[in-house]
């Protein structure tokens, strides 16, 4: 049974793979595959997590959260969208949602991108990266902290909405961009290595376990 | 009625969970909203999975170019149904966890669901390297900036960098790339990153109380007079 | 161990280290065991105990909370003589007391978070010296209340007030007229021509709102700039493809859309199979996506909303059939790829400005000014707060000192 | 339609072949590795030359050149010159400075998720101590972290040189297993073992245990190791073992999480760091056993160069269009 279960995992991954060389049937089942199976799978989680878990269980416990019931008539109205007659009714429910995501995320993205953010960039120049004295810190730590520094003001400027880059201002946007760049190459050249290792695992599973060429 | 009732959802519920940090009792009612967002997700979901077998289900009717593989599709979403609403092959039975191991459902997740997105996700490793061939191109300063610090930091963590700067003396130690690479991960990086948070955090702060205030209605699909 | 009686703490100490001395010498003269063996013969030496205990509720929470203070055992002198202070507590009725809290030496204070409102609390801490311990009195009785203002959070607040102060005056100063001057942005100008492409062409539109849920703000800037992308689709009855992987967007976007066709003044071209549920699973509905853009071949796809790893996939497929590809998301993770790899980008704060600034409306470019006082204010604050930081360390200075101190807090979240 | 068909089959007689005829499993002697290294760096020469002049060559190329890069090295016998960098040797040399008995802390706290990177550091590092007769002590602040730390010490267990010791559970090694409360648990560890962890995983009540006589807390442990993966983790360690009682302390971090330790490594408040798949191989290296981290790193250095190759070759092709463009307008103008 285990030999039936890799085959047919050997087969849609290579499947998936033959899209690189280009679109063609073996693909094509593929994708239909994994679309089918993965609706249904999230179908029955959700079911399974929020119908019957949250929803069933939060009603018929021993204290009722009846609160529960006011997210079903939601719901329920958001099923009326397919009565064309009274399909307006859905924009309720998607109103309080639009209406809780703007203010829940408003106060979280200010306390934690904002506040923390400029907090942590209020450091002294003259680096003292563990509390040794200031004219001992390295030349590596004040010039470091002096980048830090600079580069989010500069950042923040070529964010600037309202002024023209031009002249000094432009100067300063130009090296926040400068810097936003290197945020971005040192990321991407991060990550780059860490993806290969997802292609060796699944090379490992085709070539070991399934062929079992690998010693 | 269709228009003014929702913005004054949007108006009511928008502000209560901005006022609702400062107050203690209202602490949770961050929660609550997340609770009552699954519960309405779960309900709309019966309207994207009657879709999903509506449109692959005219394809098929209709014959039309590819009807073979929504007939796959459909097939595959309603066995990982059956299989997982009635506990097919489940040692416990229907009181049994979903999940359970030897289960037809766990089966299909284990031979099926979990290759297909493993290789998906593995895919990336030829992406990235044709991106980083056709794109990484220095056609102007920006992009020459962010190839050169996506060089310093792809060789500073490969074995090949410490080599090809090895031989720099200690006392310039930061020119040796591996501690350069470090650097910049710690100093550059870090401002950008930190420039861009703050500018997002504005960005939703605006979007947010255009939402709230109604200045922005697109989203229910009624014009903005 | 059961309390003893009480003796004034300095003279148990003295007649402590008395014991302590004698014992010593006593042990090192008439007995020669070998150091391990001693050991377990050391003297017995009770530390001193913490002393002026006291508990008060934990200001401005939900009355969850307590805190314990007290005073440094006279032995705790660094020497790692003393090993910590246990903390117990009793509740109302049981005067049996239990560990609640533990804290390395030097430490005076311990938040105890596992208490009901409204119950009766009482404390003791004891210095502990290789295992044997040394208890304090009995604190004060203590009964967590919830508050109902946290005023912790002032500063949180004021600062809030003036950022979102300034978005709504601006909102409201242009709705008065007022014009107001907002600098040409690259990816957002980019918008328009390439959606005049697929006029040319014409080929198809995609547009992949991200793959979050209606849950998520950046899935609302996407579908508000599906908006604008609509109304020219209506307008030059260009076809549009949207698979989404939300059900919630799906229907969000399907009102959006019919609303672009109705505006236009052409409702029966409107079609719900535009927008297309695919499926809940990122990488399912990353290979459905992939397979429309190489069998359809749209002129230019749209990838506006929350990304995550997938975002390089659809880029590069993207590519690889030649269409000019616009990107928008706030997942600082993700913009390098879209950077790379698409034609234009907008990078976080300029997905979220970019409906307001192609819509034209007053209202809406006020809140972009709003913004730019935010940073502004946060510029202004890096310059003082960093200069005064440097200035206090370097050279001293009662008043940078002071200064800088009070940047730092007002920028602090107390929790 | 019908020529996909054709090609389907070719390639599933290919599989069948392979399936079921070639040799397994398959190795190639040096001699043969080291041309296939020498073939794969010839075509990347050969395809910069193709690019200087004009020809740019397509996405499937590359592709092509990524599943070779991954694949073929699984089957190479190539000795890869790894170097040891200081960090790693330290852990080495920590340990291997220790006298035979003493007492070594393991503290797993990672999950399945990140055992590709943090899991071979496990293995080499027990093997290591059991090697030198040390004493290891087990515990863990994730739940699956000690399940890792079995699997782990069954694999070094099972070494040729450690079986013949024939070492028991409570005497040579313990593992006191998972404990929830994250810092607090090591704050309570510095007062006293025993009050976080009263019996092993096998139930076995602390007292009873040999190994753990004279252990009572942090001040009786000659060496530490911490395999960490996110919170809690080496941070927490580091702030209340390290600094508070003076832990003497190395850690195996997941290659993200690396760089944010070297700040503690400069510092001296660690004692050797493990950084992701390249500090596990190193450590392999220094421990003089190779094990599954080297294994994977050749076909992980081979993938890098091919990726370096790629943007110099892409650079190269983008440059000299520029320069052709500019000839070809010249000559259109004379």
């Amino acid at each position: 049974m285990q030999i039936f279960g890799i085959w047919v995992a050997a087969f849609l991954t290579l499947g998936i793979i033959s899209f690189l060389y280009k679109d063609n049937p073996w693909y094509k089942v593929c994708e239909s595959i994994f679309v089918g199976i993965s609706a249904g799978y999230w179908f029955v989680t959700l079911f399974f997590d929020n119908i019957l878990g949250l929803f069933w269980r939060g009603i018929t416990a021993p204290d009722p959260n009846y609160m529960l019931l006011v997210g079903a008539t939601l719901g329920v109205m958001m099923l009326l969208r397919l009565v064309p007659s009274i399909g307006w009714i859905s924009r309720w429910p998607l109103a309080f949602v639009v209406g809780a995501t703007a203010g829940f995320y408003l106060i979280n993205y200010f306390s934690s991108n904002v506040m923390l953010q400029v907090q942590s960039t209020l450091m002294p120049l003259l680096g003292s990266r563990f509390g040794q004295p200031v004219f001992s810190a390295s030349l590596y730590d004040t010039i470091g902290n002096i980048v830090i520094a600079g580069g989010t003001f500069t950042g923040l400027v070529y964010f600037f909405f309202s002024k023209e880059h031009k002249g000094a201002f432009g100067g300063a946007a130009r090296i926040g961009i400068w810097t936003i760049m290197i945020t971005f190459g040192a990321s991407f050249g991060y990550t780059v290595m860490s993806r290969m290792s997802l292609l060796i695992g699944r090379m490992e599973f085709i070539f070991g376990d399934w062929l079992g060429l690998i010693r | 009625m269709k228009r003014q009732v929702p913005l004054l959802i949007t108006l009511v519920v928008g502000t209560v969970l901005i006022l609702s940090v400062f107050f203690p009792p209202a602490e949770r009612l961050g929660e609550d909203f997340s609770i009552f967002f699954d519960i309405i997700a779960v309900f709309a979901f019966f309207l994207g999975g009657g879709n999903l077998v509506r449109i692959h289900g005219n394809r098929l009717y209709k014959k039309n170019k590819d009807w073979a593989f929504s007939l796959v599709t459909l097939l595959g979403f309603f066995i990982m149904l059956i299989a997982g609403l009635f506990k097919l092959g489940n040692p416990g039975g229907i009181s049994a966890d979903v999940a359970a191991s030897g289960s037809l459902f766990q089966m299909l997740y284990d031979w099926i669901f979990n290759p297909l997105g493993a290789t998906m996700y593995a895919l990336l490793a030829f992406y990235v390297a044709s991106a980083s061939y056709r794109a990484f191109r220095a056609k102007n300063r920006e992009a020459t900036i962010l190839l050169i610090a996506a060089f310093i930091i792809l060789l500073g963590r490969t074995p090949l960098g410490v080599y090809a700067t090895s031989w720099i003396p200690e006392s310039f130690s930061l020119l040796q790339i591996p501690n350069l690479a470090i650097w910049i991960m710690t100093s550059p990086n870090l401002a950008g990153q930190r420039a861009i948070m703050i500018g997002i955090a504005l960005g939703v702060i605006s979007m947010s109380l255009r939402l709230i205030l109604g200045v922005e209605r697109t989203y229910l699909g009624v014009d903005n007079e | 161990m059961t309390d003893k009686p009480t003796i004034s703490p300095c003279l148990k100490v003295i007649s402590a280290s008395f014991i302590f001395l004698f014992f010593n010498i006593f042990n090192q003269t008439l007995f020669s065991q070998n150091p391990l063996q001693s050991n377990q013969s050391a003297p017995i030496y009770i530390p001193a105990p913490p002393t002026n205990v006291r508990a008060q509720d934990f200001k401005y929470d939900r009355g969850e909370a307590v805190e314990v203070r007290w005073e440094l055992s006279a032995d705790d002198t660094g020497s790692n003589f003393i090993t910590g202070y246990e903390i117990y507590r009793a509740g109302e009725k049981s005067d049996s007391f239990i560990l609640v809290g533990f804290v390395a030496p030097k430490n005076k204070l311990l938040i105890d978070k596992n208490v009901e409102r409204g119950k009766y609390y009482r404390f003791k801490v004891a210095a502990s010296y290789d295992g044997r311990l040394s208890y304090s009195e009995i604190s004060n009785a203590v009964t967590p209340e919830m508050d109902i203002i946290n005023w912790n959070l002032l500063n949180l607040f004021l600062v809030g007030l003036i950022v979102a102060g300034a978005v709504i005056y601006f909102i409201a100063h242009a709705k008065r007229g007022k014009k107001l001057f907002i600098r040409k942005i690259a990816g957002l100008e980019a918008i328009d021509e390439a959606i005049g492409r697929a006029t040319e062409m014409g080929r198809p539109i995609l547009f992949i709102p991200g793959i979050s849920d209606m849950d998520d703000v950046q899935t609302i800037a996407g579908i508000t700039l599906l908006g604008r992308v609509a109304k020219v689709v209506a307008d030059y009855d260009i076809k549009i493809n949207m698979p989404v992987s939300r059900s919630l967007v799906m229907t969000t976007a399907r009102e959006t859309i019919k609303e672009a066709y109705l505006g236009a003044g052409r409702p029966d071209a409107y079609n719900d199979d535009m927008v297309r549920y695919v499926t809940d699973e990122q990488f399912g509905y990353v290979a459905a996506v992939d397979g429309i853009m190489v069998r359809e071949k749209p002129a230019t796809c749209f990838y506006l909303g929350a990304f995550f790893a997938e975002s390089l996939i659809l880029a590069e497929t993207g590519n690889s059939i030649g269409a000019i590809q616009i990107a928008g998301t706030a997942q600082p993770a993700q913009l390098p790829f879209f950077v790379v790899a698409c034609d234009y980008t907008l990078i976080g704060e300029e997905l979220f400005a970019a409906s307001a600034y192609l819509s034209n409306e007053p209202k809406q470019l006020g809140s972009l000014k709003g913004q730019d006082v935010g940073k502004f204010l946060a510029m202004i604050v890096i310059i003082i707060g960093v200069v005064s930081a440097t200035v206090s360390h370097a050279w001293g200075g009662e008043f940078f000192i002071k200064l800088s101190e009070y940047m730092q807090r007002i920028f602090t979240i107390q929790n | 339609m019908k020529k996909d068909f054709l090609i389907y089959g070719i390639l599933l007689a290919v599989v069948l072949i392979l399936y079921f005829l070639a040799p397994k499993p398959v190795n190639f002697s040096t001699t043969v590795s080291y041309i296939i290294i020498g073939l794969i760096v010839l075509s990347l020469v050969f395809v910069f030359i193709r690019t200087i002049n004009g020809h740019f060559v397509g996405r499937r190329i590359v592709f092509l050149f990524v599943g070779i890069a991954v694949v073929l090295p699984f089957f190479m016998k190539v000795s890869q010159p790894i170097r040891v960098s200081p960090e790693v040797q330290t852990v080495y040399d920590s340990v291997a400075r220790l006298k035979p008995g003493s007492k070594v802390l393991a503290s797993f706290d990672y999950d399945p998720a990140s055992a590709p990177e943090l899991q071979p550091m496990a293995e080499s590092f027990f093997r290591l101590c059991l090697e030198r007769n040390l004493k290891i002590i087990i515990m863990g602040l994730w739940p699956q972290g000690p399940q890792q730390a079995e699997m782990a010490l069954q694999i070094a267990l099972a070494d040729s040189l450690i079986v013949k010791k024939n070492l028991q559970r409570g005497v040579d090694y313990v593992n006191l297993g998972f404990q929830t409360g994250n810092e607090f648990v090591i704050q309570r560890m510095g007062a006293d073992f025993r009050t976080m962890f009263s019996r092993d995983t096998r139930g076995i009540p602390y007292d009873s245990i040999p190994l753990l006589r004279d252990v009572r807390n942090f001040s009786n442990i000659d060496y530490s190791f911490n395999l960490s993966a996110g919170y809690p983790g080496t941070v927490e360690w580091v702030q209340v073992a390290v600094d508070r009682y003076g832990l003497k302390m190395g850690t195996g971090n997941t290659g993200v999480q690396a760089t944010g330790m070297y700040p503690y490594l400069r510092a001296g408040q660690l004692k050797g760091l493990l950084g992701g798949l390249s500090g596990a191989a190193e450590f392999e290296r220094a421990t003089g056993k190779i094990g599954t981290a080297t294994f994977y790193m050749l076909p992980q250095s081979f993938s890098h160069v091919v990726v370096i190759a790629f943007i110099i070759i892409g650079n190269a092709a983008f440059f000299l269009g520029e320069k052709r463009k500019e000839e070809k307008e010249k000559e259109k103008k004379q």
